[in-house]
């Protein structure tokens, strides 16, 4: 049979997660490349005890980091706001500014949330890792710093680097431009980003697209994910406001 | 160079404005080099090429080869740069994923990241990260950016506020990455860091300041090594 | 299915051609699924697969989603599978490099692989890359799809020449991967291996083929664990 | 001033090669996406002593491998059939048959050369972590087979693995479809295999290309190899009959 993965709308698309998953969220940070529908949808399925992983999450709302001036910023704080999330894991979780005060932060001061910050390169080489079958790699990003303590140390050619273990989530939220039937996607711009790394590191990977197309409606130069990474596809309404 | 106003305080003569700072610091960009800017200062940098040089202009979201932003309210979310503006569309440009930019990044081979710093030690070690009575603070791409870019270059003011001093005998804030930094430009001295021996070099001060201005507001000690020029 | 010609030797009746193997370890394969086939036997699989089944093939040179070759002196050198021939381009293809093609299958995400075999011992482990009096052979993808996919089927003939046989207590030759084998699939038995209990179960026998047949060209200890049926 | 990183011949491309050094050449085994003219060229060079790190290697000619049937193929045996090279790291060295024997395997019997075989997605992998920075990986492939010899062993999560290591040379020739004047490179197809890797493991990078174009001819979307990557480029003669 085609293989067809579309899901009717963002809410079916995500209505099986439970209570205490973890969620990988796409993206850089901002607007583009961010899975905002789906994220929407999962606050409104209103689920908690979940764990995070994004990248630059949560600074957004306060700065407008990555969105566009006319519109009012939707980021990670939401989860945090919401009571929803009690852990994140990512590499920016706070603004240079207090004030106002970040959901995530606020969450932090309050003991409502554990926040474990992770060097960006070091983040996204997890996420790979756990995709790729690597259970474990050596970086020198981090050695001398907080991001070093209880880690081994190793030295290779007399440089000394630190050991970093897979990262991998229950369910991946991406965002992607275009997707066929079949779930192969393409990125538009900057907006791949913790994508495509995350789509081959969550058991289950749901994906936000502006447009799906039939099976040959993707170059195949094109295929930024492979349809095998990718379990529902939901696209979203024609002319919706957000980017 | 822009220095107006009179001096603060103590100050013997203006300190130079972040433009100034940035212009300097731009200054040492070579010609076809890769190359990382941070946040504020170092940002302000691609605003100074030198006449005939050429950079590429690489950031953590997945970018190389973005030059000017969009004009206010014509950006594009989907082409933004680590900074969360949005550069136009230019010839040459290229658009990766994050583990790309960071293969970039970790393997060495950008050239030069100029970033900003809250302390730097006389040995090269960098604190960029966290202030620590705030408890909370963000890496992003810096520890990746000043543990494996081939040159780190700092772009700041030289003093926080109250005249702290920011260049330290050894850092009391938390790291970024140790013994990292090559090259210090401030709003009043550029500073080399001969990592080997340990030592700071003073090279250049700004109109004004002599030797024992700047090392009053310094609390590593600097060294001379060859002559000691004005900032230009 | 085909079957021709007159036993050979001591045969009761005659072993499965190449194809007819080929359609019974086709016959596993399950709709949507990612699917990696080595070459010769396995290769000859997707020549049969059932009705309504759609696969997505994967070859280790970075593309998923190819079909048919290529007419002879028609194929495009850039378009090739990993035996080295000649796909034609057909709707719903990706093109990769060989990082992302192996983090598919160091990854875990290859539903099924079909590979050939030297030998395959009675606890799964698996032997097919060398042949030790040579000392010298290939790996190529063999091992990380035997390691990782996540089952592993051996399509083959039942017998190495003069009948020595292929499916062994133990094997002697150097491993592509210990206790990877889930199902063998050859010209005259489909056995299923338990890993956990570490036995072979004779599932199905070709035509005119009994139980006692068929362990007299293993050596490995076949057990019954349900019915016995003829190869369809 | 303008990066232009073109070299006017094949010829001048490798003219600095040494002898003792470490050569990559990219591509998968067959015609597409090798540098077969680079190639060529490195042999006309006559340096020797040297490594060579590729995939599947020096079976094309003896098997057709890849190869359209009205051509003649070429292969990495040439730098064994000349004595240049004296050792070969790769995945697939030999074919199945021995009738004729390949270069390599015929250097291998007369004592004239090593041969390195390594796992097809461990030897990527160790390419691709020389360019990433990662000095060491594990890696579940391998575990229990002759690979495994020497080789530190761990556990994660109850699954054993092996440390691998960078693979670094100090040439990498590949090939690409198309480049711009500034090095940035795209692939056709299934020509990409291990050249994108490659071009970011070796001290210098050199590209054979079929055509190259100003800055701003290839698609922002589809650079495939960036341009810090590349150092040389060497554009092919219009109508070269070698795929």
């Amino acid at each position: 049979m085609p293989i067809n993965k579309i899901s009717n709308s963002f809410v079916d698309a995500v209505a099986d997660i439970p209570s205490g998953a973890s969620i990988m969220i796409g993206g850089f940070g901002g607007a583009g490349g961010q899975p905002t529908r789906l994220m929407m949808a999962l606050r409104d399925l209103g689920v908690g005890d979940l764990t995070i992983i994004g990248n630059v999450a949560g600074i957004s709302k306060t700065t407008g980091y990555g969105w566009p001036e006319h519109l009012d910023p939707i980021d990670h704080g939401m989860f945090f706001e919401s009571g929803q999330a009690t852990k994140i894991t990512c590499s920016f979780p706070v603004p240079g500014t207090t004030n106002p005060l970040s959901e995530i932060e606020r969450a932090w001061r309050e003991g409502r949330a554990e926040v474990d910050i992770v060097p960006q390169g070091t983040l996204i080489e997890r996420i790979r890792s756990a995709g790729a079958g690597v259970p474990a790699f050596y970086t020198p990003t981090g050695v001398g710093t907080p991001v070093a303590e209880g880690k081994e140390h190793r030295d290779f050619d007399g440089r000394t680097y630190l050991l970093e273990t897979a990262l991998s989530a229950d369910y991946a939220l991406i965002r992607a431009q275009k997707a066929d039937t079949r779930g192969n996607l393409q990125y538009t711009g900057t907006s791949r980003a913790f994508n495509p790394a995350m789509a081959t590191a969550a058991k289950v990977t749901i994906v936000e697209v502006d447009e799906i197309v039939e099976v040959g409606g993707i170059d195949p130069e094109r295929v930024e994910t492979l349809s095998t990474y990718v379990n529902r596809i939901v696209q979203r309404e024609a002319g919706d406001p957000l980017p | 160079m822009t220095i107006s106003g009179k001096p603060a305080g103590n100050d013997p003569a203006p300190r130079l404005d972040r433009a100034a700072v940035a212009k300097r610091a731009a200054r040492d960009l070579v010609d076809g080099s890769t190359v990382n800017l941070g946040i504020g200062i170092p940002a302000l940098c691609a605003n100074f090429l030198p006449d005939g040089v050429e950079l590429l202009y690489h950031a953590e979201n997945g970018i190389l080869g973005f030059k000017e932003l969009s004009a206010p309210g014509e950006g594009d979310p989907n082409l933004m740069d680590a900074g969360g503006k949005f550069p136009k569309l230019v010839p040459g440009m290229a658009f990766f994923d994050s583990v790309e930019s960071f293969n970039l990044i970790r393997g060495g081979h950008i050239d030069v990241t100029v970033l900003g710093a809250l302390q730097v030690s006389r040995t090269g070690d960098l604190a960029n990260w966290i202030i620590p009575k705030r408890g909370i603070g963000s890496i992003g791409g810096a520890m990746d950016l000043a543990a494996n870019a081939k040159r780190v270059v700092i772009a700041m003011e030289h003093t926080a506020r109250g005249d702290t001093p920011k260049i330290v005998e050894e850092c009391t804030f938390p790291l970024t990455a140790p013994g990292c930094v090559d090259e210090i430009v401030t709003d009043i001295a550029v500073i080399k860091i001969d990592r080997v021996s340990g030592r700071m070099i003073l090279r250049e001060t700004a109109p004004g300041w002599s030797f024992d201005d700047v090392q009053a507001l310094t609390e590593a000690t600097l060294v001379v090594d060859g002559e000691i020029v004005e900032i230009s």
